[in-house]
């Protein structure tokens, strides 16, 4: 039987299947080694990295709720230089294709770690994770708003000439489809949705927050409807490719972000508990192809 | 090398109220253990619990790999009460340090709960390599009930054991009866092995272990990817410079008591 | 054994207890005779109503995720008049205290409800939903903008001198407890958080999404982190009572509530599946007393 | 009065590939119930599937209460494969209208798949009271195995069977042999009785049932509460203004097919 081709393109890059794992829990792409087979997939979007190593947060990073799971891991990264000289080429010569995601601070951090990556051969995609709390802001996230998003993005494709940037969006606003709007605006290559949703859980018994930080993402099943919604609204706002990811937990799921409007797809916390997930993805989509998107069944309406 | 694999259960026994002796046929093509790994299990394909559960490797032989499985939640509690025949997805093994055998044969083993598993691994391993001499277990549980001594009889020299409510053997919990021992001269030197709750090794890394040439113990943390990716069981531990953080699942799950900077971590 | 009283004040009415039915899976009440006695509990928030009858969306209505559950009823009620010639008597012979339900499409239907609600004898307190899509926002929920939200919680506290207002309020948002703090501004006695959380789903097999409206709101033990998220920063933001409702399950989950601030809870979706559920927490706190709330662990930051 | 109960399943039988006939114990209190009617259960504590699964009764005795559960999906699998003893939360009875015993004795049943439940329920209900002369059941299925011939041999005078694939009995769905039948002169008249795919008896109600009396149908729809209070199972149905919405689960199961504003109902 014939196989279904499954090159991606986004931007100036050509993925070889749209399945890629989902920054965090790919870590930095080898730990999976033995339980699955990263030749297969299109790519690792590797753990979000900021210019310096980061700790990131004290006290319990993970908890379980119902259908989801809650993480407050804060961006613990090994930085800049170290990614950069050891993390990256080692995936490379796994035969992986990277993804690297980056993160900043503030604005001064942020130039640095786009300075750095500049300089490196090999990188041909990243993934701004606009997500993340921003000093400048107070803590709010870079990706709350829509012309600080637009500086951060623009500044990535000046200082980056030639390079994909796809801008990683979060959930926690009003309305995520005028942010990918702003994203796209400012020269966005990409689209990538959701990271996590602000969550948070009690200890009964010691009568406190699980988490030191008290907010937490929420990742899993639970954030799968709202990653499609998010998905299927952007994509009918924008005309550059978006990458769905939150919830993916079976080939099913996976369908139905590319039904949804996806160019490509992120397995996240699925990896976790069924590290065999997207290879089984990237087989599915052999046989069949990748499945199209819905057309505009009606237009928005708010939900009852 | 780690890998996914499906255990068919061969045998389960209750050893106590709470705690289940669970033995799958080890899967073709299981790596060797050592001990201080664990394996990370799928309990069920729905999505309660939703993330594998970490057990450590409480005997695994050409045949058979053994898990001692206390039900504390909804995951341990399907794991312990599944039948016979029952297919499991078992990753791992699990976990990048082990614990080294002893240098001078003697050891002393200290378990809380289910700390025991590894404990029991790690003396039948090298009993079958004959590199075990005198093995003193230090053990303690909740109350008589949950306190194993029919599964550890064979395994260790002497068992040491403590109740916390005094329904067996000394009152109170492991590390106070290893503080007793320690002072009557009966037990010291040599390697300290151990494993259980955070609060006990903690209690344990201050003061008794002192009187040992090593204090090794293998640490829980709630974990999500069992392989170092997710950064989500991570411990602080000294260096020159100060502290760096690592890993539970893949830098450990064995540390030396001593380097881990346990006023910094906080659980 | 000697009984705490649960007896809970909100505004200017008292509670015999903390544990309410919410609305929408509460109905108007007697639908549930038989399985679960309703004197025991604190209250009803019976089933929104509009001005007018209405009947709700076209499709289908009801559809399980991930440990969620999607609606999309589109607020079908009988409207003002039977709710208060017919229903509402019924409850209260019934031995219940009823929470009315409002909402409006549009500021005209909001000022014809508010004075039929006026004219009723018995209803002390109201909940205003002000999550549901407005006519005159272009389907945005009047929730999602403080003046709006402001304008209506005042007209409500000017129409109906005594009543006692409680604010409930939509999840989609960026800041949720800046909403509360403008519907405290505004007068309201009390805040009811969350409504449900905007997502979708897709059928495969007739490759198009589940609901004829596309997106429906999400309930169930997937949003329980971003619920009690929710009521521990509106608690910590405002000092009018906060109402919490979103995921509770087990008594556990209720428990979390009142520690995370809240005063009273609503059991919605869990009542499907358990209608004996808020009987057991109420008895469960008749033991133990209500938790009181957790002191203010550390200063609110962003999560990783 | 409806109520909560708990039933304890005293035998199951596997009576295709996909359907099987689980047996509870009639649980102490559980009140008496007619054709038409039907029980929400809550598979399993956890909250995979979350919601309550609403099934037919197929016959309530004094001692028995029997469900026809086909596997669909995680919830109705894991119904149909709990074992003897397993106790489970039943709700219920629930549904406001049932069907009529039929006015001159006579009657025809249409059924397409588990439709078959509340068939049989209302053949035995009505031949243990004697309302029930001749009944002629007109049933489909998707292949001959899922026609579950031997559940119904005995409550109906002669079962007319269609296998959509052909492979036992008329080739087509129930409907189409419905049609055949009454071409033929073999059916028509008095009530006619139907449960099935929502398509199914949306086809027949344009068609096949104008020779009947009245055509009278047992509806489905995926449900929350199934007693009428989160409106989320509602039918449109015909009044001189216009249209009406209503529950399933509440103002049905049962209803005239008539009745219903097939246009405005969409799934
Ligand atoms: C390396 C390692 C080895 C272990 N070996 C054993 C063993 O041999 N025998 C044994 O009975 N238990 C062992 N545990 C603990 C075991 O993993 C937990 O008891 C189990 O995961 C609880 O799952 P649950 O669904 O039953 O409980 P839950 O309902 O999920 O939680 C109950 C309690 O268990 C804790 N817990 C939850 N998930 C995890 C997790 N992934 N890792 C650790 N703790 C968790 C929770 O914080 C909570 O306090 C080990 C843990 C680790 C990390
Ligand atoms: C009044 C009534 C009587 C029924 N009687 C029977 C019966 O006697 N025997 C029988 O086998 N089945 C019967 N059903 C259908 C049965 O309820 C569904 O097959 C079952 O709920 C599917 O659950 P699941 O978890 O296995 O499937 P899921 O994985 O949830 O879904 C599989 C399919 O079932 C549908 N479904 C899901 N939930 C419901 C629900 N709450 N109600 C209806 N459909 C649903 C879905 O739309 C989907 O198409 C009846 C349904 C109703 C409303
Ligand atoms: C443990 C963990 C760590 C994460 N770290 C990052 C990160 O460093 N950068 C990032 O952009 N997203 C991060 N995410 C978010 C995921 O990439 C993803 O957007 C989100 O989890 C939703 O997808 P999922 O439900 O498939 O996990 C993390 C998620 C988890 C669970
Ligand atoms: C079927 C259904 C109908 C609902 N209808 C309403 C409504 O009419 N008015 C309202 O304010 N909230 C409505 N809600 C939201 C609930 O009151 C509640 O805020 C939400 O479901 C979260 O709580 P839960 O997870 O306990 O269900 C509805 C929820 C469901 C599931
Ligand atoms: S569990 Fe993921 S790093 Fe240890
Ligand atoms: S299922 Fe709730 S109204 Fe019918």
């Amino acid at each position: 039987m014939s196989r279904h081709s499954l090159e991606t393109k986004i931007g100036a890059v050509t993925l070889r299947n749209p399945v890629l794992l989902a920054s965090g829990p790919a870590g930095y792409g080898l730990e999976y080694e033995g339980l699955l087979d990263l030749e297969r997939i299109g790519g690792v979007v590797t753990k979000t990295i900021s210019f310096e190593p980061r700790e990131g947060n004290p006290g319990t990073r993970l908890h379980e709720t119902g259908g989801g799971l809650l993480n407050s891991i804060g961006l613990e990264n090994v930085g800049a230089e170290v990614f950069f000289s050891e993390k990256m080429p080692a995936l490379v010569d796994a035969g992986i294709k990277p993804v690297v995601s980056l993160a900043a601070e503030d604005w001064e951090d942020y130039r640095m770690l786009l300075d750095a990556t500049a300089g490196t051969v090999g990188v041909d995609i990243i993934e701004l994770n606009l997500s993340c709390p921003n000093v400048e802001r107070g803590g709010m996230a870079v990706g709350t708003n829509p012309e600080l998003l637009a500086k951060y993005v623009r500044h990535a494709k000046d200082t980056l000439p030639g390079m994909t940037v796809l801008a990683k969006l979060t959930p926690n606003v009003g309305d995520i489809a005028a942010l990918a709007l702003a994203a796209e605006e400012a020269g966005a290559d990409g689209i990538t949705a959701i990271n996590t949703v602000v969550g948070m859980d009690i200890d009964l018994a010691a009568r406190r927050p699980v988490f030191k930080r008290i907010r937490a993402g929420l990742s899993g099943p639970a954030v799968m409807p709202i990653a499609l919604d998010a998905v299927w609204r952007i994509s009918r706002t924008v005309d550059i490719p978006v990458v769905g990811v939150g919830g993916i937990t079976s080939i099913a799921d996976a369908m139905k972000f590319f039904m949804a409007g996806a160019a490509a797809i992120q397995v996240g916390t699925a990896v976790f508990y069924d590290p065999a997930l997207p290879e089984r993805i990237v087989e599915t989509l052999e046989e069949t192809g990748i499945p199209g998107p819905l057309g505009d069944c009606s237009r928005m309406k708010g939900a009852g | 090398m780690k890998g996914l694999f499906t255990g068919r259960i061969i045998r389960t026994q209750r050893l106590s109220p709470l705690s289940h002796l669970i033995v799958f046929e080890r899967p073709r093509g299981f790596p060797d253990a050592a001990p201080g790994q664990f394996v990370s299990l799928r309990i069920t394909s729905t999505i309660t619990p939703l993330l594998r559960r970490p057990f450590s490797i409480m005997d695994l032989t050409g045949t058979e790999l053994h898990l001692l499985v206390k039900v504390v939640g909804k995951g341990s509690d399907i794991l312990a009460h599944s039948p016979c025949g029952a297919e499991i997805d078992i990753a791992g093994p699990f976990g990048g340090t082990v614990f080294p055998s002893p240098e001078k044969k003697d050891a002393v083993f200290v378990a809380g709960g289910t700390g025991l598993a590894p404990m029991i691994f790690a003396a039948r391993t090298w009993k079958r390599d004959r590199s075990l001499g005198r093995a003193d277990l230090v053990y303690g549980a909740g109350c008589e009930e949950e306190l194993l001594v029919s599964l550890c009889g064979e395994d260790f020299t002497a068992v040491h054991s403590a109740t916390i409510d005094g329904s067996c053997g000394f009152e109170g919990d492991a590390v106070a009866l290893l503080e007793k021992l320690v002072e009557e001269g009966k037990a010291g030197g040599g390697i300290l092995y151990s494993c259980g709750p955070t609060g006990m090794v903690r209690a344990m890394a201050g003061r008794a272990a002192a009187r040992f040439s090593r204090h090794l113990t293998s640490l829980e943390s709630v974990m999500a990817c069992g392989v170092g990716a997710c950064r989500g069981c991570t411990v602080p531990v000294k260096t020159d410079g100060g502290t760096v953080l690592r890993t539970i699942c893949s830098d450990g799950t064995v540390f030396d008591a001593s380097e881990i900077d346990w006023e910094r971590w906080e659980e």
